[in-house]
Order: structure tokens, then C-alpha cells, then sequence
């Protein structure tokens, strides 16, 4: 059953720039949904676009629906999004900083009546248990990761029904991507919490994903189940960095030229 | 007709005196042209409104000369101090308010103007009615409150010289913020001075809060408030605190018992004006009177109201103002102060302390 | 490999510490001449800390840094390009307001002589100076295929194009030692290869020794001559990429499994 | 400038301000028009544009410093005091016009350079509150020491002359004031394109890498605000000589707070924009005195019932342009301008 | 020594109508990054609707009192509607100017509506003063004295444990990112905005007790700028003290300035010449949170 449906959707920042030319996907309940695609596809548009955050930046959909639960969104203020259950856990974490971590994650539980929010907190810090040693500290001050790590705790405060993850893995070490996808696995599964993420690590979305897009120039060009796509040829040498024959490209063996081939949709 | 230029203050610092002055100077004006205007020929007034602000009075002179005024009307001592050289070049002559005491002398300000004495004197006859007034065997003690403004240090010096020639103590000086709101600090410290009486040349609010912790602090000295702090808000403000200090005044207080005040209240329509509101209207009708002077002996220029102003010689304002005269060599309208007091809420007139026309005290 | 053993930047037993918590502890390491040489580790452990040590963002508690035997340490971060080290920035940190020309111009700041007054009429000397190293600039702008966008304001630039101007910026600056802190991060592939072409050229054509900071360990281990792995402020590890990526403590401090090694793609 | 079919041989070329020959017609045009302006019109309209070009020397140097170095400053109309009284010191001396400017700003630098000293740690509005105390400590002594400014009393200035002979009219200072603003923004135009602008904008955009590409935040901040304060001096240098007289009173933090009014209704960073806002908020007042005489032929009473008005209309006017022109009149102006260069004739 | 006693009292309890001021200030700052330059003349707003209301239509204090407090969160919320939100992200100095441009219309409107006259309260407070220390101290300074310390003890409650004052925080930090937790941004800056215009108006109404308004009334918001920068702009602790400290700092430099030097007027400078001097040492003032930066 689907939860999430965006047909035909177009974006246009200052009434000038038409970055989604008529963008369609499906987000299917309880799934792990990803989204791949170069810079300036129009990824964390597409997420923008469903949590109503566009507004605040000049943009507009043009066209096209958004339906949530069967229903087209019945509006596009981002704080009704969040009651009606979609959390965006924003590009590069955008927490608080002169706020304390458990304040940050207050502010996660906004939405939410106030009798949740211990079992929710106790929640997040069995799965973050790095967070509450750091309860009380500012949160500008802790680690990449440890920001990264807070950022989805204050969406599993809200208790959302769809999470939008746009780039978590940005700027983390290998391991604590490992980390942080394991748990997204676990909320996905625990919580029931239905996910579309936004990746550039290609690898590690399309493992993880029940189901994959991949996006150029604001419109989809393919699209599959996570563990088809990986073994896709094109998606290994464009998006994966492997040669033909599955083996791993160096990075020393490349060269100048444009290799990129035009994906058209 | 003739034209003259209005400059007022309407909405900067000192636009609450200076919208009643304004309106002193309109309704003069309004009076003179509906009888018979100067020989016949009307008065066209036209005002700007330059918020304080020395650049916009420097620009709306420009205007009133290229619209070819004759004399000017001015306020306050930042304009007046900056036109002084431009009228003189110009040959306008300035009716202002600011009465700093270089302006009196013409060999620094020859087109300027006024319709009271400067500062510096206002300030001695004050000293010399309070020493006349004084019983006691030793010497007064007195102490000056002021705000650190160039308007308030102009007269200082004059005052402390006079008042130790007079025979006063001169205790020393508080300084009182135009805006303060509260002035304990400066009355701790008169009383420290056991200062008799206190000189005060703020405006009415900084006045009434002096008087305000005077009166809750329990110092008895007594107030002598120059004529920019001592109006009909006094009392309004500052309630039974203000009851028995002493103010310096040009004009009548309105509803006085002079010859003059019918013209006030039918102008007016009997509303009561502020004592501001009448130094306006003699400011215009000193100018009016120069006018005619000078239709009579000619054209209506500014060279030759200033020259008509000089032979000026004790002319009645219909006693709104002590007579008033001028000199080629000495602009001081007056020597003549009017005492004030403040009684039932009510400013009243006491008496008017006249001075010698001391050359030594022209410019300082 | 191109290193010869010749140290260009050596750091030793530096300390650094926040509010008494160290960031650094007694940490040394070196930069062969002609070297690539990468610095890894957690989030947190410290890396950007040691950029910022070198190029005089901070200064460490204890130990000393020098470079060609002279010590950087006592002299300000705006002296540091004198002795030849450029550096980028982890998070984007271009003068937006400026177009890409001024902002490499910016970066030939203290190899531009002229003064305040020769400014003030700008003619002769001062004009002069500037034809030569505009000149320069250009040579850059041409290297990096950045001439579209030459008289742009930075700020409006996609992502990836400034990610390139940031390192034309410290390139512009002819440094001998260039510190990269995390070039790649947010990149898609084809710019992640293009990056490391850059790398690459930077340092086998025009000589300049790189001291790198990145996650993507898959371009780290392919050019690096020389890896660093940083833990908690100190050293885990340091020798050729062979050695680190195979070492169990690394391993389990900051790969996980082996995938770690093909994150990013 | 560069879009429509313009190449160029050289970097030099490139470099030019007005690289066009019909925007050096243009350019012609307009300093002809200023050189005859005086013969034609009537002399109130000569004396607002010397308040204007007065106001725009002060304007674009607050540009050099708040626009283009990022750094706020509310005591601005204090530097230029601190100008208009070194400059009338000097002149009270005796030495002749050139010296006296010279060094007002001279003294305004040094003042500027010395409040600038706290700009090394402060930032934003800690730092703009840090010029306002400067604003308010040089207006404190500019009242009291009295050997030196005259105090309350305030100086009296002398018109300039140069060789002989005197500035004596609104007319004649026009074509002072028009060189010396010329070449004021001529100075600042070239600053800002050369090496020490590209470090003011590198510091105002990100002072950190800044900092790594070499270059001395402290350094160049008092330079910023030297350089800014210096032309402020000679602005109010101007001034002095124009007013014939100054007192405290004039370099209030009002006078401040309008030069701030200019660039940002002119647009923040632009020497043109400085220059459009300088126009701007010198006329407005102008404006409205005229309207409300005009109306007063109709309605005696209107004076009364404008002024209070004016401020509003001041204040909304900051507002509106604020909320819908962010940017400023520069934009405006290049919108114009863009609109022109697909004329047919303009190449 | 008396004399500086009672000078150090007596700057506490002026310094109080300072912190009051600073408190709204500070309001606004913490939940908005606003600097709101016309603090002063929302005083003064505050001060005439209930002048108007008490005087010109005789309606008793009490009820006074409450319909200006209502009439103070109308202006908050025509102020951030009409004039603040269309600036919501502009960088610093645009803001600082569209605040002085409010003011000059506050004050143009005030001039309109009741001209430029000196107005006067009728006396609601008892007049006869109280006695601290050998100090009479007017009712009107214990009000003031009593307000801020309570306004400051529920505000900082407020900002630290209440979801609405945290959420105000956050969105004073990153506007977006508080979007995306389901802060309603636009209500969280009309409610600081209305917070403010109360706080304000209760300033101004104890103001006008002290000493009639006027038109020229809003220059207090400029002498309240140390008192805020020297506490910490964001700091309600320091906007309370720091009033405080101002007060006391501006009567005791200006007693010594007088003693020694015999230098009139020093008060006005005082405050801000020792405001530079703390700044040099603590770039936030005395508690302020620095801001974080790393690059
Ligand atoms: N606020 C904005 N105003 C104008 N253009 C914008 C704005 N935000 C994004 N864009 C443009 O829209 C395009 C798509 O941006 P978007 O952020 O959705 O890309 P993305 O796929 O998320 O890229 P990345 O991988 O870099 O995060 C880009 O070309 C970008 O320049
Ligand atoms: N200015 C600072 N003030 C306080 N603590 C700091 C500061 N800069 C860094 N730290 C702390 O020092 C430690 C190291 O930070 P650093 O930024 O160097 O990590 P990193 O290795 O670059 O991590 P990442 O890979 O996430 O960029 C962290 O715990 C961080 O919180
Ligand atoms: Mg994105
Ligand atoms: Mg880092």
C-alpha cells in the first residue's frame, strides 16, 4: 500500500528556475524508499516539496500532486506536515547549536503531546546512547556524527509515520555511516516508520533500500528494487565507481573528459 | 507681499516649545495682515519645519532665500548659531529664540534679533532679585544645575562672575540630562553643597523632576529656573513641588493685565497658551514694527528693517514684553526680566528686575 | 611514489584542548615533500583541529609545528601563507559576494605588494601588478575549468563548482603545501573523480605536497602515498595506505567491515 | 557591462569603469550638465546638490566600511565631525584649504582607527553598539574641550580660498565640492577594486578563510576604518567650510543613522548605490517641504498637520524600501541600465 | 561615603527602569535575533494608549491598565505582520534599519495622534515615598523594581523550561530547521513580538508616572543599548543586571567625575565608555553566549 504518491510533480524556485520537470514517485507503507542522483538534481527539492519547506525559500510547486494516505495534501505549511506525521531530517543536520541536546530534542516533540515525550526520549537514548551522556551539553560543540546522530533523534521524537532523510551520511567516517544506516534500519523495522531517503553513498542506500529512484535533472530516469538496481551496469559505473565487470575503478586511473552519459527520462 | 521665513521645530527635541512659539508667531501674523498687514501689503509666512536638524535649517534658508524673504524667523540656538554668518552675508535679519549672548552683539551677529535679553543677563537679573530679595546676614549660597548641552553652559560664566560680585557663594554645578528621570543624584549633591538656591537652565521636564527629589528628598534650597524651564507644564508635572520657586520670563504669563492680552484672547479664542506661544507673538510684532519703520523710510528690505530695528527705541509690545530698543552697536532688546512664580499651580508674575545697559556684559 | 623522504610540514607532540578537553593529545605526524599524505579518522578525532593548528586558526597548548625546519607556531595565521601553505575549508567558506575572479585574486593576497595609496589611484605600479597576477589566475581558472564562471559572485554557484573555486582559491596562493579538509564530501562520483584528478595533477605536475582530510576512503587509499589515522585526538596508525587500511585498531575504530573502504560508492 | 558583445584585448581593458564609448558619452554629458549647472539654475537647487554631493562623500565612505568591510558603524556622523573640526582647527590657523581638508581627515582617521580597535574582537551589533559609544564620547568632547572646539559656542569657519580666491557663494563651492567629490569616489571605486577592497569583502564575507589566505584581519579592519573615516573627514571638512559654522549639535547620532539610511536604501556594497541613497535621503525632506508649501497655498493649516508626518514618511520609506527592494536603488538603476543595453543604438 | 552610598542606591532603583526596558529588548532578541532599535518608542506607545485611555476617556486605571495591555499586543502583531516578517532572514544591518524606520514611525504616529505636548499621568501610585537606608525612593521605583524582578524570573523560566520557549530559541537560531521540527515560525515571532509590546508598555506606563510623556520619550531606548550589550544581548540575567549596573555606574562615575575632575555631564558617556572597556575583555558582555564558530 502506498502512503506516499508525488505524480508529475514541478518546482520552481524564484518564479524563474524549473528545477522538478514533472517528477513521480512512490513511497510504499512501512518500506525504506531511497532517492539517488548527482548534485542539483533536485533531491532535497523533491523532499522540500513534501514537507513544505519550500516556501521559505522562493520555491513553488507548479504542478503536479502530492498524495499522503490516499489524500492530496491538504496543506503546504510545514508545520502541518509535522502533524500529520512527515518529519524531514534536513541537509547537512541544521541542529540548534546554542541549544542543549535534550533541548534540541524538545524541540523534535514540539507536535507531540506532552504525556510522549519521556517514553519517546527514553526511546531515542536507548538508541543513541551517546546522547544522553551528552544531555546537557550544547549541541555546537559535539562531533559531526554526534549532530548527525541527535538530528534523527529529534525526528524520532515527533514520532513520524514517513522520516524524510535528505544526505545523512554527509561528511561521516565510514563506520558511523554503518552506524547511522543500521539504525534507520531499526526505526524503519521497530517503529514501523516508513522511510525515503536521499543519499549521495549509493552503495550503502541501495543495500539498505527496499526500493530505489534514481533522479537527473529534476525528473526520474530509472527505477527498481534496491538489490536490482545495484547489480543495474550503469547505475555501477556512474553512480557505484565500478568498471565493467564489477571490479572497482581507481580514482588514480581516471582522467579528464566527460564521461558522464546523458540519462534521458 | 512680503515674505518671511519660519523655521520651527515641529516634531524634534524641542518641539513641544517650539509648536506653541510656531503658533504665536502664525496667529501674530494672521492678526497684522487682517489689520491692514504693513501699509497695506500682507505678510505671506511660509514655514518649514527642520526637526532640529542644522543640515535641513541650512537647506530651508536656501529655500526661503531663493524665495526671496525679507526676514526670517528662527528658533533655536544649533540653526541660529549656523545661520548667523549666512545672514549677515544675505542681509536677512533673524527673530530667533535662542538667546546666546554673542547674538546681542552686532559686530558678530549684525542681522540678529531677539526679543528678550540673552541668557547671560536674564541670568544676572535673576541673581540681582533673589540678593535684593535676600535677609539674611551671610552670604547666599548658590550652585547651578544645567544640561551638559551647549545651551546649557552658555551663560555660565557670566552668572558665576556676577554672582560673586554680587556677593554670593558660589557652591558648585550638578548636571541634569534634559531627558533625566530622576535628578537624586544631582539634589544629594546640592545638598552636600547646602547650596541656598540652585539656578536650573534645563527645559520644564528636567525642571519638574529637580523639583520632584528636591521636594522627596527634603532639600530646601530654593529654584531659580531660566525661561526655557519654567512654563504652565511646570506645575503639571511637577504638582505642589514647583509651589514657591522662582522662573525668568520675557513675556507675560497669559491672561496678565496688560494692555495687549485682549488681542491674545480673541486670537486665541480664549484657549490658554503657554508663555512660548506669547514670545512668538512679540517676536513677530519686534519684526512687524521694524517693517513698518522701514516702508516708511523706503523699501522693505532686510538692510533696512535692520537699519529701521536700530532706531528702535523703547517700543511697547502692549506690554506682552518690557519696551524694547535696539542699537546700531548693541542688539540686548531689553535689560528688563520678569520674575515668575509659580503659585496654586498657576504661573504668576512677580516683577520685572531691570539692569544697566552695561557694555562690559554685550557678547558675554 | 614521488615522496622523498624529506619532511615539508612536521608536526610534534602537539596538544590542544578545549575547556580541558583535549582535542589533540601529544599528537605528531609529517608531510613528506612531494608527498600526498592523508589524515583520517571518527568524527571528532580531531582532524579539522589539526588543520586548523597548522594553518593558525588555533593554537595548541604544547609541541610544535614546522615547516622547512622553521617553526609556524607564534607567527598569525594571516603570516602562515608566507611560508607557503594554502588550505580549503571543511565547510564552504567562499566570499560569496565576490565573483570567482576576485575570490582567487583574494587568494594571491600576500603575494600582491602594492599598497593602500597606490590603490587609492590605481595606476601605474598597482595597475601593472595587477595585469601579472591576473594573469596567474587565469592559468588557474583555465586548470580547474572554471572560465564559465569567471565573472559570477560565488555564493550562486552549484556546489560542486564551488567546492573547485575553494581550491583555486588556495592554489592561487602557489603554496607548497596545500591542506585539503574534506574536498569530496557532498560530491557525486564524477566530481569526486574529477577532484582527485586535481589532487592528482597538483601534486605530480606542479610539485605541491597535500596533506588531505576525507571520508571517501576509497579516493584516500587510491592516491594517498602516505595515510594518517587519528582517534580521540590521537594517533592510531600511520604508514601507506596497504598498511593502515589492513590494521585491526583501525579497522575497528573507523572502517567497521570491509565496505568501509568502498564508502561514498 | 560585459554581456552584450563587449571583448577585450587586455585585462586592462577589462578593467576600466566605463569600458563603453556610449557610457563615456554618458559619462561626458553628465559632468558638462554638472559644470553648467550652476549658470542655469536657481541657486536653491545648486545649494541642495551641494548638500547632496556633500552627503554622498559621507555615504560612500560609510559604503567602504559597513557595505564593503562589513563592519557597522553608528558613529559615522561623529567621524565626520571629528573631520569638520580638525579641518576648522586648522583653518582657524590660517593654512590654507588643501592642508586643512587633508587634515581633518587626517584626525578623522586617527579617531576612526582608534575606535576601530575594538572591531578586532567584536562583531555585529556588539561592534555596532561599540561605534555607537564612540559616536557618543567624541560628541562628549567635542562639547568639552572647549580651548580647542570652542565647546557650546561652537567655531566659526572662513569659506575657503584657493590662490587667492574665494569660495564665497553657493555657486562657486559647487565646483569645490564637485571635485573634491569626484575624486573621492574616484579613490574609493579604486580601493574597493584593488588589492585592499578584495580583503575589506573577503573579511565581511567569511573572516575566517580570510584570515588564511593571508590577510591581517586587524590590519585591514583599521585600515577600513581609517581609509572610511579619512574620506568622512573630508565630508565633514565640507562641510565646516559650506556651513560657516559648526557646533556639537550637527555630527549627532542622527546624522549617523541617516548616513546608514543611505547605503542601505542606495544598496549595501555599491559606491553607485551610496551615491543614489546620498540623493535620496537628502531630497526626501527637500521634497516633502516642498509639497507641503504647495499645499499650504490651499490649506494654511497643513504645515502643522505634515510635520509630524515627516518623520513617518521618512521612517516608512526605510521600511518599504527594506521589505521590497532589499537590494537598493543600485538594483533598480542596473535593471535600467540592462533595459537600455538591448536599445538598438547603445552599441 | 553616605553620599556614594546613596548614590549606589539610588542608581539600583533608576537602574531598574533600564532592566525593564532591556527585559522586552532582550525578549525580542532571544526568540526573533531581532535588535530592535525602537524599543523605546514602543515604550512610548505603550505610555500614550494608556494616557490616552486613563485621561481623554476617563476610564479607571485598572481597566486601563488591562485594554492597554490589549492594545499593546495588537501593536506587536501589527508590527511583526506589516514589518518584520517580510524580513525574515535579511542579514543584521537591514534588520537594525527596519527597526529604526519603525521608530520614526511610531514616533511620527505618536506626534498625530497627541501632538508634541508634555503629557501627564494622573497620580495612580501612592506619592509618599518610601524610606531605604535614609534614601526616599518614589513608589514608582519600587513598581519598577518589583515588575522586573518578577517579569525576569518568569521569562527565564520561560525560555528554559516551557516547549514555546525553547521553540522560540530555536527558531531565533535557524528559522528552517525549526520549520521542519513543526514550529509554527510565524506564531512564535508575533507571539514575541506581542510578549514585547506588553513588556514595553508596562516600561511606559510606569515611565509616565515618573514624569508625564512627550514625543521625544523613545531616546530612553538608546540608553538602554549599554545596559543590554554590557549583560549579553541574549542574556536575560544580564539585561536585569545590566540595567542595574548601568544605573549605579552612570550616578557613581558622575559623582566622581564631579569630585575630582569637576566634569559635568559625565553621566551619559559613562556607561558607554566602561560599556567599550568590558567589551574589550568579554567580546559577549558579562554573559552573553559567545557565538559558536568553526570552520
Ligand atoms: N533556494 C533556492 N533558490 C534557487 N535555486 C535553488 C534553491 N535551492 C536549490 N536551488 C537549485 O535547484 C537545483 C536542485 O537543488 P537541490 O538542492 O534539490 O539538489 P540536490 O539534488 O539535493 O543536490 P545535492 O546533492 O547537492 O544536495 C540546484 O540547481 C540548485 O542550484
Ligand atoms: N572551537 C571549538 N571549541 C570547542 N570545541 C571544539 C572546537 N573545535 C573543535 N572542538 C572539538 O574538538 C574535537 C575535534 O573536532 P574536529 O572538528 O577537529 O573533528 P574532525 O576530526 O574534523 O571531525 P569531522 O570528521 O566530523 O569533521 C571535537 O570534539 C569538537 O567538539
Ligand atoms: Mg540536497
Ligand atoms: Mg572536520
Amino acid at each position: 500500500m502506498s502512503l506516499l504518491n508525488v505524480q508529475n510533480l514541478e518546482v520552481v524556485y524564484n518564479d524563474v528556475v524549473l528545477v522538478l520537470k514533472g517528477l513521480s514517485l512512490n513511497v510504499a507503507k512501512g518500506s525504506i524508499t531511497t532517492l539517488l542522483g548527482a548534485n542539483g538534481a533536485g533531491k532535497s527539492t523533491t523532499l522540500k516539496a513534501i514537507s513544505g519547506l519550500l516556501e521559505g525559500e522562493d520555491g513553488k510547486a507548479t504542478s503536479g500532486t502530492i498524495l499522503y494516505k490516499g489524500q492530496p495534501m491538504s496543506s503546504k505549511s510545514p508545520e502541518k506536515t509535522v502533524r500529520q506525521g512527515i518529519f524531514q531530517v534536513m541537509e547537512g543536520r541544521r541542529i540548534f547549536e546554542d541549544l542543549t541536546v535534550e533541548e534540541n530534542l524538545r524541540c523534535g516533540a514540539y507536535t507531540q503531546p506532552a504525556k510522549n515525550f519521556s517514553g519517546n526520549l527514553e526511546k531515542v537514548y536507548t538508541y543513541f546512547p551517546r546522547l544522553r551522556e551528552r544531555k546537557a551539553q550544547l549541541a555546537g560543540y559535539m562531533s559531526g556524527g554526534e549532530q548527525q546522530m541527535l538530528a534523527i533523534g529529534r525526528a524520532v521524537m515527533a514520532s513520524p509515520e514517513l522520516l524524510l532523510l535528505d544526505e545523512p551520511s554527509l561528511g561521516l567516517a565510514p563506520l558511523l555511516v554503518e552506524e547511522i544506516f543500521d539504525i534507520v534500519k531499526k526505526i524503519n523495522k521497530e517503529e514501523g516508520v516508513t522511510v525515503l531517503l536521499v543519499e549521495q553513498n549509493a552503495r550503502m542506500a541501495l543495500s539498505l533500500a527496499d526500493y530505489g529512484y534514481i533522479m537527473e535533472n529534476g525528473r526520474i530516469v530509472m527505477d527498481g528494487k534496491g538489490s536490482e538496481l545495484l547489480h543495474n551496469p550503469d547505475v555501477q559505473e556512474f553512480y557505484l565507481g565500478l568498471s565493467h565487470g564489477g571490479e572497482k575503478r581507481s580514482y588514480r586511473d581516471v582522467k579528464h573528459y566527460r564521461r558522464r552519459k546523458r540519462w534521458l527520462g | 507681499t512680503i515674505k518671511v521665513g519660519l523655521l520651527s521645530d515641529l516634531t524634534g527635541p524641542t518641539s513641544s516649545v517650539g509648536t506653541p512659539y510656531a503658533q504665536g508667531i502664525k496667529d501674530c501674523t494672521a492678526y497684522v495682515n487682517a489689520n491692514g498687514g504693513i501699509n497695506g501689503e500682507q505678510i505671506e509666512l511660509i514655514q518649514v519645519d527642520y526637526a532640529y536638524n542644522v543640515q535641513q535649517a541650512l537647506s530651508a534658508y536656501k529655500r526661503f532665500k531663493s524665495k526671496g524673504i525679507v526676514a526670517l524667523q528662527g528658533w533655536g540656538t544649533g540653526d541660529t548659531e549656523a545661520l548667523v554668518r549666512f545672514v549677515s552675508r544675505d542681509k536677512i535679519p533673524v527673530f530667533s529664540a535662542s538667546y546666546s549672548p554673542h547674538l546681542m552683539d552686532p559686530s558678530k551677529a549684525p542681522y540678529n534679533f531677539t526679543i528678550a535679553p540673552d541668557y547671560s543677563t536674564q541670568g544676572r537679573a535673576g541673581l540681582k532679585y533673589i540678593k535684593d530679595t535676600w535677609t539674611e546676614k551671610r552670604a547666599p549660597r548658590i550652585a547651578f544645575v544645567y544640561p551638559d548641552k551647549p545651551y546649557g553652559h552658555v551663560p555660565l560664566p557670566a552668572m558665576k562672575e556676577y554672582a560673586k560680585e554680587l556677593g554670593f557663594e558660589v557652591t558648585g554645578d550638578e548636571t541634569l540630562d534634559l531627558k533625566a528621570m530622576d535628578a537624586t543624584p544631582q539634589i544629594l549633591g546640592l545638598k552636600k553643597q547646602k547650596a541656598d538656591f540652585v539656578w536650573v537652565g534645563g527645559t520644564t521636564p528636567s525642571t519638574a523632576v529637580l523639583m520632584k527629589d528636591a521636594e522627596k528628598l527634603g532639600f530646601k534650597g530654593k529654584f531659580l529656573v531660566n525661561i526655557w524651564g519654567n512654563d504652565e507644564n511646570l506645575a503639571k508635572m511637577a504638582g505642589p513641588a514647583c509651589e514657591g520657586n522662582l522662573g525668568m520670563q520675557a513675556a507675560a504669563v497669559y491672561g496678565q493685565d496688560v494692555p495687549g492680552m485682549k488681542i491674545i484672547e480673541t486670537e486665541t479664542k480664549g484657549q490658554p497658551q503657554m508663555t512660548h506661544y506669547l514670545r512668538g507673538f512679540v517676536s513677530t510684532m519686534v519684526m512687524v514694527e521694524g517693517m513698518k519703520k522701514a516702508a516708511a523710510n523706503g523699501k522693505i528690505t532686510g538692510e533696512n528693517i535692520k537699519n529701521a530695528l536700530e532706531t528702535m527705541r523703547d517700543y511697547d509690545p502692549m506690554g506682552l514684553a518690557p519696551a524694547i530698543s535696539f542699537y546700531p552697536e548693541d542688539h540686548r532688546p531689553s535689560m528688563a526680566v520678569n520674575v515668575c512664580t509659580v503659585k496654586d499651580g498657576k504661573l504668576e508674575f512677580v516683577q520685572t528686575v531691570s539692569l544697566p545697559r552695561d557694555a562690559k556684559w554685550l557678547g558675554k | 611514489m614521488n615522496g622523498n623522504n624529506e619532511p615539508l610540514l612536521s608536526v610534534n607532540n602537539i596538544t590542544l584542548t578545549f575547556k580541558g578537553v583535549a582535542a589533540l593529545s601529544r599528537v605528531s605526524c609529517e608531510v613528506p615533500k612531494g608527498s600526498i599524505t592523508s589524515l583520517i579518522g571518527p568524527n571528532g578525532a580531531g582532524k579539522t583541529s589539526m588543520l586548523n593548528c597548522i594553518s593558525g586558526r588555533y593554537t595548541p597548548d604544547k609541541g610544535s609545528i614546522t615547516m622547512r625546519g622553521k617553526e609556524l607556531l607564534g607567527t598569525k595565521a594571516c603570516k602562515r601563507t608566507d611560508f607557503g601553505m594554502s588550505r580549503t575549508f571543511q565547510n564552504i567558506a567562499l566570499f560569496k559576494g565576490l565573483s570567482v575572479l576576485d575570490n582567487l585574486m583574494v587568494g594571491r593576497h600576500s603575494r600582491i605588494k602594492y599598497g593602500l595609496l597606490a590603490s587609492l589611484f590605481y595606476f601605474g605600479k598597482a595597475r601593472k601588478e595587477e595585469s601579472v597576477h591576473r594573469a596567474r589566475v587565469e592559468e588557474i581558472i583555465d586548470f580547474l575549468g572554471l572560465s564559465p564562471y569567471r565573472h559570477q559572485a560565488a555564493g550562486h554557484l552549484p556546489y560542486g563548482v564551488q567546492k573547485k573555486v575553494e581550491l583555486g582559491r588556495a592554489l592561487a596562493a602557489e603554496p607548497e603545501l596545500l591542506l585539503l579538509d574534506e574536498p569530496m564530501a557532498g560530491m557525486n562520483l564524477e566530481e569526486t573523480e574529477d577532484m582527485a584528478r586535481y589532487i592528482l595533477d597538483i601534486n605530480e605536475e606542479w610539485g605541491i605536497s597535500v596533506f588531505l582530510v576525507e571520508h571517501d576512503m576509497g579516493v584516500v587509499m587510491d592516491i594517498s602515498d602516505h595515510v594518517v589515522v587519528l582517534d580521540f585526538g590521537r594517533i592510531l596508525a600511520s604508514g601507506t595506505p596497504e598498511e593502515v587500511q589492513s590494521n585491526p585498531k583501525v579497522i575497528s575504530a573507523y572502517l567497521g567491515d570491509e565496505d568501509g573502504l568502498y564508502q561514498g560508492r | 557591462m560585459l554581456k552584450c558583445g563587449l571583448f577585450f584585448t587586455s585585462y586592462n581593458k577589462e578593467d576600466q569603469f566605463f569600458p563603453s564609448m556610449f557610457q563615456k558619452t554618458c559619462l561626458g554629458l553628465f559632468i558638462a550638465a554638472m559644470l553648467i549647472a550652476p549658470q542655469v539654475l536657481d541657486f536653491y537647487y545648486i545649494s541642495v546638490m551641494n548638500l547632496i554631493m556633500i552627503a554622498a562623500i559621507g555615504a560612500v565612505s560609510l559604503n567602504l566600511l559597513t557595505g564593503v568591510c562589513g563592519q557597522m558603524s553608528l558613529g559615522h556622523g561623529a567621524f565626520v565631525g571629528v573631520g569638520a573640526y580638525g579641518c576648522a582647527i586648522l583653518a582657524s590657523k590660517g593654512l590654507p584649504f588643501v592642508i586643512c581638508l587633508l587634515g581633518g581627515g587626517t584626525f578623522a582617521a586617527l579617531a576612526g582607527m582608534f575606535f576601530g580597535i575594538p572591531s578586532l574582537r567584536l562583531k555585529g551589533i556588539y561592534l555596532a553598539i561599540s561605534t555607537l559609544a564612540a559616536q557618543m564620547i567624541l560628541e562628549y568632547v567635542f562639547l568639552h574641550w572647549s580651548a580647542l572646539t570652542g565647546g557650546a559656542n561652537g567655531m566659526p569657519v572662513d569659506p575657503p580660498s584657493i590662490m587667492g580666491f574665494s569660495f564665497d557663494s553657493d555657486e562657486k563651492m559647487f565646483y569645490l565640492i564637485f571635485a573634491v567629490t569626484t575624486l573621492c569616489v574616484l579613490g574609493v571605486s579604486n580601493i574597493i577594486r584593488s588589492r585592499s577592497g578584495r580583503a575589506f569583502i573577503a573579511i565581511r564575507d567569511f573572516y575566517q578563510s580570510a584570515e588564511n589566505v593571508g590577510v591581517n584581519l586587524f590590519h585591514f579592519k583599521l585600515q577600513a576604518f581609517a581609509t572610511s573615516s579619512f574620506i568622512a573627514g573630508i565630508a565633514g571638512g565640507l562641510w565646516a567650510y559650506y556651513a560657516m559654522y559648526i557646533t556639537p549639535e550637527q555630527f549627532s547620532i542622527s546624522l549617523s543613522i541617516s548616513y546608514l539610511a543611505m547605503i542601505i536604501v542606495g544598496g549595501m556594497g555599491s559606491v553607485t548605490g551610496a551615491i543614489f541613497g546620498a540623493v535620496f535621503i537628502t531630497l526626501l525632506p527637500e521634497v516633502l517641504n516642498t509639497t507641503t508649501s504647495l499645499l499650504s497655498s490651499f490649506a494654511p493649516d497643513i504645515s502643522s498637520l505634515m510635520a509630524p508626518l515627516k518623520e513617518g514618511i521618512f521612517g516608512l520609506t526605510l521600511v518599504l524600501f527594506l521589505i521590497f527592494e532589499p537590494e537598493g536603488l543600485v538594483r533598480k538603476w542596473k535593471l535600467i541600465k540592462a533595459y537600455w543595453k538591448l536599445y538598438p543604438f547603445a552599441y | 561615603m553616605e553620599y556614594y552610598f546613596q548614590l549606589i542606591i539610588n542608581g539600583l532603583v533608576v537602574g531598574s527602569i533600564y532592566s525593564l526596558v532591556a527585559l522586552g529588548f532582550v525578549i525580542i532578541y532571544k526568540a526573533t535575533k531581532v535588535v530592535n532599535f525602537a524599543q523605546g518608542e514602543m515604550v512610548m506607545a505603550g505610555a500614550y494608549i494608556c494616557f490616552a485611555l486613563t485621561v481623554q476617556y476617563q476610564i479607571p486605571f485598572a481597566l486601563a491598565f488591562l485594554m492597554t495591555l490589549a492594545f499593546s499586543v495588537i501593536l506587536g502583531l501589527v508590527i511583526e505582520r506589516m514589518i518584520l516578517r517580510p524580513l525574515i532572514g535579511e542579514p543584521i544591518i537591514s534588520v537594525v534599519m527596519v527597526t529604526i524606520g519603525l521608530s520614526s514611525i511610531l514616533k511620527s504616529l505618536v506626534q498625530v495622534f497627541w501632538g508634541t505636548q508634555i503629557r501627564v499621568f494622573p497620580p495612580i501610585l501612592p506619592q509618599e515615598p518610601f524610606i531605604l537606608l535614609g534614601l526616599p525612593i518614589a513608589p514608582v521605583y519600587v513598581a519598577a523594581f518589583v515588575l522586573c524582578l518578577l517579569l525576569f524570573a518568569v521569562f527565564s523560566l520561560f525560555f528554559k523550561y516551557s516547549s514555546i520557549g525553547i521553540a522560540m530559541r530555536a527558531t531565533a537560531f535557524d528559522q528552517q530547521a525549526a520549520q521542519s521540527m513543526g514550529i509554527g515560525i510565524k506564531n512564535i515571532f508575533a507571539l514575541s513580538w506581542c510578549i514585547a509590546a506588553v513588556v514595553s508598555s508596562i516600561g511606559g506606563i510606569i515611565l509616565g508616572n515618573i514624569n508625564g510623556i512627550n514625543s521625544q520619550l523613545g531616546h530612553l531606548g538608546l540608553k538602554v543599548f549599554p545596559a543590554v550589550i554590557l549583560g549579553g544581548l541574549d542574556s536575560l540575567l544580564g539585561a536585569a543586571l545590566g540595567g542595574l549596573i548601568i544605573g549605579v555606574l552612570e550616578n557613581v562615575c558622575e559623582g566622581v567625575a564631579r569630585e575630582l575632575f569637576n566634569l559635568g555631564g559625565f553621566k551619559e558617556v559613562a556607561s558607554f565608555v566602561v560599556l567599550v572597556i568590558i567589551l574589550m575583555v568579554k567580546p559577549y558582555g558579562l554573559f552573553g553566549t559567545k557565538e559558536i564558530e568553526r570552520v
